[in-house]
């Protein structure tokens, strides 16, 4: 039952002894994902000019808009969120881009909605005004 | 109270006892977990205490906060039983073995048959847990269990004979007293018997080329599936200990147990010597598939057995006598 | 004297599935008499919400059939309507989707080895094969964007351009997977262990599997050379010469040599394919309204054949779409394998085909359980209800 | 797109021959695929012939499409993994009946069970219809891919009356 023990096997079991391991010590090591990683979508609110484009193409419905046009705001719902880039894609201006953020996960679906106001009525627009960021 | 009695009840309680064992097992617990991790290429426990040494303690404490659920259909009195059998058995054998010294705590003309009383004991434990819990994972479970114990037995006690015929004694003390006297290990004078024993307590352990009676990818976790809290926490606690009572028993049969009567040298020798046992259990571990039930009893009839039968003819021989 | 046979439930919820799908097995001892599948647990139905999306929203949403295959239904999807609108992508964007359909089959070998060895109890070496796929994973991230949905594929050609230092990234990355996979391979041999749980266990005559229609693997496992990517070429395999692998023992080894070929075989096709990546756009602007027709496209997806029927009618959305996915073709078959064999060997049996269950079920109706959960909650009962009044 | 399409002109012309006056339809759209509507009468000699004679021994699916008054089968048969042929049978929705060809090729199962499930299409002779994909409390007489259930008629039903 034990004879063809093969060396293969015990030759790689002990050069693992001394090789460091390959797993990451998550939450205190974070792995930097790479340039054009597809993470959590911001608008740039001085550039859109509420066309409703990313709102009609997004396959999973997760862009609200309230307002029309100039005024336009949007709510942005990360938990539906397919995080394919359709919306960057479609935006005539540009508004719209992926960051390399992908922690995105929150106990509470209300702080799953991400507001993006305008200049003048809230300070943070650029920035998420949720917990998460 | 007789001074001498309260030395018995600390060397029953404390030090070669229940504390000192129990903590011996969250060791090695630790060392199989934490080398079988390494050989895997990942970091194993890592957050709790120091180097992640206190992970199978903390397991231990959770899942005695867990809720403890009995089947309906189960045979309550066995299933509340199967348990504590489990944990009692080997902590019980782990008497016999000498750890501070060349005698054990128990050591009677014979001890060796009482121990191997004892696994007999864990085998049916281990069938009683799988039969009363009336689920259909864990009867098939048990009945792989009972399997197992067929396949394994009869190679395992043939070679646990070999170093008593060679020390002319029964009892795991004198032997170790032998291998002291002689300075000769056993497993330099019967190493067929050395790896038919290591083969066979891997089988009785059910680590990974036996794990046979728990394979989680076909009957989820065989004869202890339906066990949880409380009673999972002792059977668990009991595998670890079967744990410290396979690595300490291969430390007095083959490598001349704790070869010196200083306690502080002998428990030192001790501790070094299983734990080495342990390594080569996570080693042998790491390297195998499982085999299946069938093929594992042939394969014990086909190769172990023979093999063993040729060791005590060796012995008889004279080769491995000294 | 005959024992009154047990019935054994693997599934739905298993520990070795990694989906719910659910085989009742009559078992007399440890001898399967016999099997009856049950499928249909992770049925979202797909096909009926395809039926009112746009072209562009359902490529997100057939995306998502499968996780490991995912860019095999994205290109049978674009290719099925590219057909249909009779518009021809440009050369460099079939060459990219070829890169990118490789690499996603040397990411499924890996990942089904180490299923494979999970199965049969060797946690090493399922350790060792998930560390190397997390380098063809990186190699998917740095192209696409993501590791698993890579979203490359869209109507018209692919999304992202492959610049110089990514080849040379995945060239490097490739000649460390080629030589891991040797690795596993000589294991695989030489490992009695493995032999032992493998060797002979769940024969699939080749008589048996072309009556039964086997698809991929588990077909040319049996000896019959089929390849959709030779046999009916599409994407850029005409212009990438390989050859088809095929072994003839039938058995749950003989199908992890294939995949430990094939990926070999796709190694050496990325290789050609980077070398002669031709230059140009990498796609067309393709209309939103797809004029009446149908089309039935085939790709040879990691685990086998995989076919789409597309009927369109001239609006945004299609009239009918139907996706079979291979693992539903190799179900016969796999319950062809399992009766006979012994308990212990049904993970490794089952595992042989590497089903994928999320693509079986795909089909055509939305689970209504997850909706209830889904409309009592209020958020989404505020927004359900928007939409239902925006429709009216 | 006529040059390479030689071998699909002779198999046409084959088919034609054994059943020239029940093919209502033939459409060969680019190389290796060719779509044939027939009519339902033939449908067991055109079977038969293609499978046994014409080698097209593997289906690779059925799929059933509801088209107004009647439900189209079509029958995605192949010959050596090449070519591609769609047998198209159009049959009445209040009374969807068709022979089944498990006889002729037994892979054929879980896919006449698939379509019998979501469009009440029945093989006869068929061993076991019992739904494959669809839950077991599923009303027997909602066919979900049928283009009358809409998803909210459906729901209606589901939450209403229907065992589930």
């Amino acid at each position: 039952m034990d004879g063809g023990r093969n060396l293969a096997m015990v030759r790689e079991l002990l050069k693992h002894l001394l090789k460091k391991p390959a797993t990451l010590k998550y939450p205190f090591e974070k792995r930097v994902p790479f340039k054009g990683f597809r993470g959590g979508p911001i608008w740039d609110m001085r550039r859109c000019t509420g066309c409703e484009l990313c709102y009609k193409v997004c396959p999973s419905e997760a862009i609200e808009m309230i307002g029309k046009g100039l005024e336009a705001e949007f709510k942005h719902y990360l938990d539906r969120c397919l995080f394919c880039g359709q919306c960057e894609e479609v935006c005539p201006v540009n508004a719209i881009t992926m960051t390399e953020e992908y922690e995105l996960a929150s106990y509470d679906r209300a702080e799953m909605i991400i507001e993006f106001k305008r200049e003048e009525k809230a300070s943070k627009n650029l920035s998420r005004s949720s917990k998460n960021v | 109270m007789v001074p001498e009695g309260i030395m018995a009840l600390i060397q029953i309680l404390l030090f070669p006892g229940f504390l000192f064992l129990i903590a011996l097992a969250f060791f090695h617990e630790w060392v199989d977990r934490k080398l079988l991790a390494k050989l895997q290429n990942r970091y194993g426990p890592l957050y709790t205490g120091p180097a992640g040494l206190l992970q199978p303690f903390a397991d231990f404490i959770k899942l005695l906060s867990k809720e403890d659920i009995t089947p309906k259909a189960a045979d309550k009195f066995m299933f509340s039983c199967a348990p504590l059998f489990m944990l009692s058995f080997p902590l019980l054998a782990l008497f016999l073995i000498p750890v501070t010294g060349l005698t054990a705590s128990i050591s009677f003309e014979g001890d060796l048959i009482f121990l191997m009383f004892l696994f007999t004991l864990i085998a049916i434990t281990i069938f009683i847990a799988g039969w009363s819990s009336v689920s259909r994972f864990s009867t098939v479970g048990g009945v792989r269990a009972a399997f197992q114990m067929l396949g394994y037995e009869i190679p395992m006690t043939l070679v646990m004979v070999g170093p008593a015929i060679a020390a002319r004694t029964l009892s795991i003390s004198q032997i170790v007293g032998w291998q002291t006297h002689n300075a000769a290990w056993f497993i330099w004078l019967q190493p067929i018997g050395f790896a038919i024993f290591v083969l066979c307590l891997l089988a009785e352990l059910e680590f990974i080329p036996f794990d046979i009676p728990e394979a989680e990818t076909e009957i989820v976790a065989g004869w202890f599936t339906e066990f949880s809290g409380r009673k999972l926490a002792l059977i668990r606690l009991g595998k670890d200990v079967e744990l410290v009572l396979a690595a300490s028993l291969i430390t007095s049969l083959f490598l001349g147990g704790p070869n010196s009567s200083l306690p502080i040298l002998a428990t030192g020798f001790f501790l070094l010597k299983t734990t080495l046992a342990v390594v080569l259990f996570t080693t042998l571990r790491a390297l195998f598939a499982r085999f299946r039930i069938d093929q594992m009893i042939a394969g014990a009839w086909k190769y172990l057995i023979p093999l063993a039968i040729l060791q005590m003819v060796l012995i008889q021989l004279g080769f491995g006598r000294w | 004297m005959s024992y009154p046979t047990i019935r054994i439930p693997f599934g739905p919820q298993h520990p070795f599935h990694i989906e719910p799908e659910y085989f009742m097995f009559e078992v007399d001892g440890e001898r399967v008499v016999s099997v009856k599948p049950r499928i249909g647990y992770v049925h979202r139905g797909i096909e009926k919400a395809i039926e009112d999306r746009t072209f562009i929203q359902n490529l997100y949403l057939i995306e998502r059939i499968c996780g490991i295959c995912s860019h095999a239904h994205t290109t049978c999807y674009t290719q099925a309507i590219e057909e249909i609108l009779g518009v021809e992508i440009p050369p460099r964007a079939r060459f990219i989707r070829t890169i990118i359909a490789e690499l996603e089959r040397i990411h499924n070998h890996y990942l089904w080895l180490g299923l494979a060895a999970h199965e049969i109890g060797f946690e090493t070496l399922f350790m060792y094969t998930w560390r190397d796929r997390e380098i063809v994973m990186d190699l998917l991230e740095l192209l696409s964007g993501n590791r698993v949905h890579y979203a490359m594929n869209t109507l018209g050609g692919v999304r992202r351009d492959i610049t110089p230092e990514i080849v040379e990234k995945i060239r490097k990355g490739l000649d460390a997977l080629e030589e891991r996979m040797r690795y596993y391979k000589k294991i695989a041999m030489t490992e009695p262990t493995i032999s032992k749980r493998a060797n002979g266990i769940g024969i699939l005559k080749p008589k048996d599997a072309l009556a039964l229609c086997a698809v991929g693997p588990t077909l040319r496992a049996s000896g019959i050379k089929r390849d959709v990517r030779a046999d009916d070429p599409y994407i850029a395999y005409s212009e990438i010469p390989f050859n088809v692998i095929t072994y003839d023992r039938c058995d749950v080894i003989s199908r992890l040599f294939v995949r430990c070929d094939e990926v070999f075989e796709s190694v050496n096709i990325i290789r050609y394919a980077m070398e002669h990546l031709p230059e140009g756009k990498i796609r067309i602007k393709v209309p939103r309204r797809v004029p009446e027709g149908e089309a039935v496209s085939r790709v040879e997806a990691p685990r086998g054949e995989l076919i789409h029927y597309a009927k369109t009618n001239g609006t945004t959305k299609p009239e009918r779409y139907k996706v079979r996915s291979p693992t539903l073709g190799n179900i016969p078959s796999l319950c062809k394998m399992l009766v006979g064999g012994y308990i212990a060997d049904i993970p490794i049996v089952i595992a042989g085909i590497d089903p994928c269950f999320s693509c079986t079920d795909r089909m055509a109706f939305v689970n209504v359980n997850n909706n209830k959960q889904w409309i009592l909650s209020g958020e989404e009962l505020r927004r359900y209800a928007i939409k239902w009044y925006r429709k009216e | 797109m006529t040059k390479g399409i030689a071998k699909e002109n002779q198999i046409v012309d084959k088919v034609k021959e054994v059943i020239g006056k029940s093919v209502l339809e033939i459409e060969i759209p680019r190389p290796r695929r060719i779509f044939i509507l027939i009519d339902k009468k033939a449908f067991g000699k055109a079977t038969h012939y293609l499978t046994k004679k014409m080698r097209f021994s593997h289906v690779s699916t059925i799929t059933g499409v509801d088209v107004g008054k009647e439900i189209e089968v079509i029958y995605h048969l192949n010959r050596g993994g090449t070519i591609e042929l769609s047998l198209k049978v159009r049959v009445a929705k209040d009374k969807p009946v068709l022979p089944t060809i498990i006889d002729l090729i037994p892979g054929a199962t879980l896919y006449e069970r698939e379509v019998h499930d979501l469009l009440g299409v029945t093989f006869e002779g068929h061993p076991d219809l019992s739904p494959i994909i669809l839950p077991e409390g599923w009303p027997p007489d909602v066919y979900p891919l049928r283009k009358e259930w809409t998803l909210k008629k459906v729901q209606k039903r589901i939450m209403k009356g229907g065992k589930q």
